[in-house]
């Protein structure tokens, strides 16, 4: 087929299956965080999320994030149960695969982003208001600002922001969003004093395939296997390494002892922070943006969260959200074009305009996507309810939303 | 000497010490089991098998006390565990012979606390 | 080397890898489906089919499969041992890619298919009679098979029939065995009252790794990194993702919760059923075959067997053979020329013709593997006995076949 | 990008993904086989490293390993920090692919190395001293011995030894330390009447992992897509699969039930033995090994280890030093030119020098590293402490070093 | 009031419950324990470590009933979970001095079943 | 016939059976337990979330034996729990009313052992 590279197509093929594991490598993660009466409702969320929002990506979903620009803010339905996206290569997005596989690609990034938040409501969502909002938001907040960022004739791809692999569109979008379900769905009952991690070795196994995918993720965003992606590849290890060795760090600075929650809670959001980052930055400079992506998300989930006393239950704000909006600032700072050419210099290669840029970006996907998501959630909460009754939360989601137990007892 | 075994739902568990640490009694002993009893449980599905799930998710507290604790602690258990609703389960109490302490080899009442 | 091409190559041997991993990930369906005596004896079966149908492959079962044709219905023994299977491709099975390679991929299939015949007689037979009946049968009843539908000169390839990526070969081929293993070793002690799945955490993770490796199963089976890779990659996503509502809506209308078994069993039906036609159908076609087989193996697993009342335990038959059979008769309807010139067109696109040689090919094969495999147990059961006693099924295989428990109790 | 080949990128991306992988496949392989009281901590060791050594890889450990030579014996440091070690491919390495790629795919067996070491000493050992340990061991052990045989110049890589992906670095380096730490740290309390494996599915899943990984660990040490990965690939897969049923039958013959904790042995002792043959021998050569690596792995973890009577507690020696060794004297049997014009004929193809500078590589690398290794351990000792208190062993080292448990236990 | 520990095989939970059920009692606690009678274990192999699996994995059964119960309640647990091999299990009774219902408070016969 | 429940470190469950041996006593049940007692367990730490860790693990070891047999058994378990630190648990000592062994219906003194 003209244009078709195979090696890109190889690569790309893989990248995508690669970020098609990180859902499953979140549902573990999240997974074994909860308690033991709820991890079947959080994973099944995670990969209810892999059924639901695939169907609606190619439905209209795809469409309205990189279909024929309208005005800058979104696509239209022409390429809507996809009508037109065949196996020849989109030039304008990606010139030497098939166009199929780009729609694919982005598709594991819809897929993702949605189950992200789950970490903030976990454990107390009705499983029909969950599916509920999360069609209604995967439409009316990703889609569109997935369309501003990278679709052609968005209106944030024009204004010369940078953002990689998707730390607004996924990232400071989940986060805020989760912040915003933190706080419409309330706390957890007997909040603070939650029992502990059920399984621990559940958490790891999900983090260590998280980092595995998001090489796909990242790296995968280079579109071809090339020089640029394999920097990005680079990048995203460094921001891992660092950043799981500085949050293991702190805590030990900090009095306590070097945790194995602590150490995969700061790989993550190293991942968190160098996505935007990825295409961008030296090796020194992605563990720069790891370290402080340790340092900085260990605060804020560690000192700020419980000062402010909202129960964001597996910190999707506080490592989504908050590694998410650093990542997007120290792109500003560490950016370079010497990495890659279609970038452009940060503050420290001298250009200070370029952080503005990722101020705004920031801030306009922040508040869009915190106030939309609020809304959408206040109106779920409206008409059908978003929370279970509290003798439902004490039984568990397993058995009240889902009819069933992770674990036998006995026998 | 009393012995005594509580079953109670799950997740009151955190309310209970907190009443019987009120009473000044802070040494218990806590094991999952399941049980049934009155409550009916939420029938559990797999594929083509439905389990009536009979047994039930609750958690086994034991206590051994002086004569004089007895009833501080079964009135702190039930202030912990009780929610009103079916299921929220029983006390048992025993007599209980003799106590040591494996660290001293302190025995009789001496040896509870 | 001559006529090799890089990208595919690479694209070939990660889909080989991906492949292989669904063996393991099998073994964690299955194994976190069965009581927790018993969760090693799966494990085991899978992982020593990983080791012995390798070996068998490379002596004989290529060669079988494979090699040089005997009348349309086997091969010859000219590549035992891999005599001339090197490095230079094979044109007549892929001419872009090492011939050793189209091998191995081809070899991740032989290690796969018995082992899912496991989930039917799981948690009862001996792992000595499940040795040797697997090694029979493969040599039996899969080498043939996979000569008549992938051999060059195989009676079926000839024939017209459309099998892309193996529904026949592997699902309706195993899912018989499935069937006949179920009938011949009888009902495990305590049918139905056997206690629920005892860690569906694995089965999830299970399902997870089936998932993602099934697009090298699929994609793969286009042989390259190119457009068709790319479009059974689609198709395996959408198949997969409208089974997996399928199935939980399905469970939900009828009155119950969605749940977590019902998605990932709904998630692999609809694998199972998009194999024969990944390469075959346009997007819109796959969503329709997965939400079948999402309705189908349920109601074939929920509401047919209770009624039979034989103890398929895992649903081997229930769902690979139901899901192979029916993904073999939709390819004769969805099918169309136009993602797949080497395809046909089914039944919605005007050719009737086709939709009968699907019938007949799932027939014959059926059939073949049906009355074969019985007969083999029947065999195996004779000399070396199938199934352990009532005693050890009472104490668990995991203690009496292997000398092991999964997990401590105390301590 | 001059010279840079898309599927050779595509290709070595990947794999170095899957190296990658080894080390959280190795966390679970691991801590299945230690107590529920400290399977964290062998998670926690194996996920540091990861952090820790890409950090010291990109500082300094690859100009130690691979940069401009010193004498035959080490790097020095001018591509410290990356410096010159870009996008470009570096044609004394690898011509195909970016440099940088080159580089992260030897960071992973970095990483990995130092992991392996852990079986000897878990269950036991500071985590304060287990850092500083890993850290200089892989300055002053692993660097320079990669050098040797692997950098540009390195004496025993002009020796005209075979190690094809890292039988004698990685393997042999990381068993003679392992022998070491289980000598200078003693036995466990209450060795050998140790409680079996808290969790062996966990040790299964890790199994799996690795077997996947260890297709990018050998075939990619072809460094492209091309019949030499694929080659490396069949005897990857023939190794493991042979060594898993070597193991299980021995067992068997040996009067006892074929294990699932034997039969993954047997696969990881066959991987081990495989990696320094892997792209010079026959399949049928790959069987051989696999063959002889089950059964003496066996006999050296479970007649010999007894009787001598250290506590390699996950026998990382019994494996990896022994399976290392093994593999490195049967290249020297069966490594043939014709698979592999690059390499040499084994004694077997008429060449009786091969297995005599085998036995020199061999003989000298194991030396080096049991001898400093050993002078490393008895440093940490003499200054921080190696071990921790009787107390804490008691404890467990997940609450003592780390302040966590890896499951609930009720509620 | 009496109290019945039962350690029975783990795969006869099923007929003992049935079989209690019979004699109308329905309310009862079951736990994982493991037990070392005169039953000898499969011995336990991993690696190089044979562990001759002193412990075996048994049920726990837990019933309080009032006196005139007990041997029905004695008769339907032998019933249920005996095999005639070894390994079956034992029972024991206790004497019960008190018992409670947390949710009504209640206490004595009337708050056994 | 009294039955006796020690609660003791999960570490110490060799030292106990093998002491249990020595006195001729080899039957027992053995499960899992948290405890709290006098001794401070170490606080577990989870992201923002300390616990100060009340429940420590612990094992639950019972023994049904004839009357003869109490002291022996309760020295045995003693010595072989002993470590001489906070935590090493208790010994509680009850008056067994009925034992049967399954198997044969024996009941009394000799379906004990
Ligand atoms: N007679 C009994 N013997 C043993 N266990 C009992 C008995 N009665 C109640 N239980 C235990 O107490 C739990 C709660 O009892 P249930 O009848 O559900 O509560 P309620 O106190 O509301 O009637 C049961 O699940 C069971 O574990
Ligand atoms: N004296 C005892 N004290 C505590 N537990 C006992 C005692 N005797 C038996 N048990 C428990 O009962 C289980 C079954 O006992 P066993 O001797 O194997 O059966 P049998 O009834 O056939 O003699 C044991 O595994 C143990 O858990
Ligand atoms: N009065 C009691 N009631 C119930 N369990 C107790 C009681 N006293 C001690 N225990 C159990 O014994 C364990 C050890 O007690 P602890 O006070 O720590 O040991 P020590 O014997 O050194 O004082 C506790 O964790 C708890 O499980």
């Amino acid at each position: 087929m003209a244009g078709i590279d195979t090696g890109d197509t190889a690569w790309m093929i893989v990248a995508t299956a690669l970020v098609m594991l990180m859902t499953p490598g979140l549902a573990f993660f999240y997974g074994g965080l909860v308690r033991r009466k709820n991890v079947l409702s959080v994973m099944m969320q995670c990969f209810m999320l892999l059924g639901v929002m695939s169907i609606q990506w190619v439905l209209f979903g795809y469409s309205l994030a990189f279909g024929p620009d309208q005005g800058g803010v979104i696509g239209d339905f022409s390429w809507a149960a996809l009508a037109g996206v065949g196996q020849e290569p989109n030039a304008d997005y990606a010139a030497t695969i098939p166009h199929q596989l780009f729609m694919l690609f982005q598709m594991m990034f819809a897929v993702l982003t949605p189950a992200l938040i789950v970490g903030a409501f976990a454990e107390r969502m009705k499983f029909s208001a969950f599916l509920i909002f999360s069609v209604l938001w995967a439409t009316v907040v990703y889609d569109p600002m997935a369309h501003w960022v990278w679709g052609v004739g968005g209106w944030l791809r024009e204004l010369g922001a940078l953002d990689f692999a998707g730390g607004t569109v996924v990232h400071i979008n989940a986060g805020m969003a989760a912040l915003a379900a933190a706080l419409v769905i309330g706390k957890r009952k007997g909040h603070p004093d939650i029992s502990p991690p059920h399984n621990l070795p559940f958490a790891i196994l999900g983090a260590a395939l998280l980092w595995f995918g998001w090489f796909g993720f990242n790296a995968g965003s280079a579109l071809g296997a090339n020089g640029l992606s394999v920097s990005a590849f680079l990048a995203t290890q460094l921001g891992a390494a660092a950043a799981a060795v500085a949050w293991a760090v702190v805590e030990w600075i900090k009095g306590r002892r070097p945790t194995a929650l602590g150490t995969i809670s700061g790989a993550v959001a190293g991942l968190v922070a160098i996505t935007p980052a990825a295409g961008f930055v030296t090796p020194l400079g992605a563990l720069g943006i790891g370290a402080l992506a340790g340092l900085v998300c260990y605060l804020s989930v560690v000192v700020v969260k419980g000062k402010l006393g909202y129960d964001d239950s597996l910190d999707a704000f506080g490592v989504h959200g908050v590694g998410g909006m650093l990542g997007a600032l120290l792109t500003g700072l560490w950016a370079t074009a010497t990495v890659n050419p279609g970038g452009a210099d940060g503050l420290f290669h001298g250009n200070a305009a370029l952080l503005l840029w990722q101020f705004v970006a920031l801030l306009v996907c922040a508040a869009y996507s915190f106030v939309l998501s609020y809304g959408l959630l206040k109106l779920v909460d409206r008409t059908l309810g978003l929370r279970v009754s509290e003798d439902k939360e004490n039984i568990g989601l397993d058995l009240t939303q889902h009819s069933e137990s992770a674990y036998t007892l006995v026998g | 000497m009393k012995y005594i075994i509580a079953i109670i739902q799950p997740d009151r568990l955190d309310e209970v010490m907190a009443a019987l640490e009120e009473e000044d009694i802070n040494l218990i002993t806590v094991s999952d089991v399941m049980g049934r009893g009155r409550q009916k449980g939420v029938a559990e599905v797999y594929r083509s098998y439905v389990d009536r799930n009979r047994l039930l998710r609750k958690l086994k507290v034991e206590i051994a006390v002086n004569d004089e604790f007895l009833w501080p602690a079964v009135d702190a258990i039930t202030r912990g565990a009780r929610t009103g609703h079916i299921g929220d389960g029983k006390i048992f109490v025993f007599d209980l012979e003799e106590c040591l302490r494996i660290r001293t080899g302190e025995s009789g009442c001496g040896a509870i606390g």
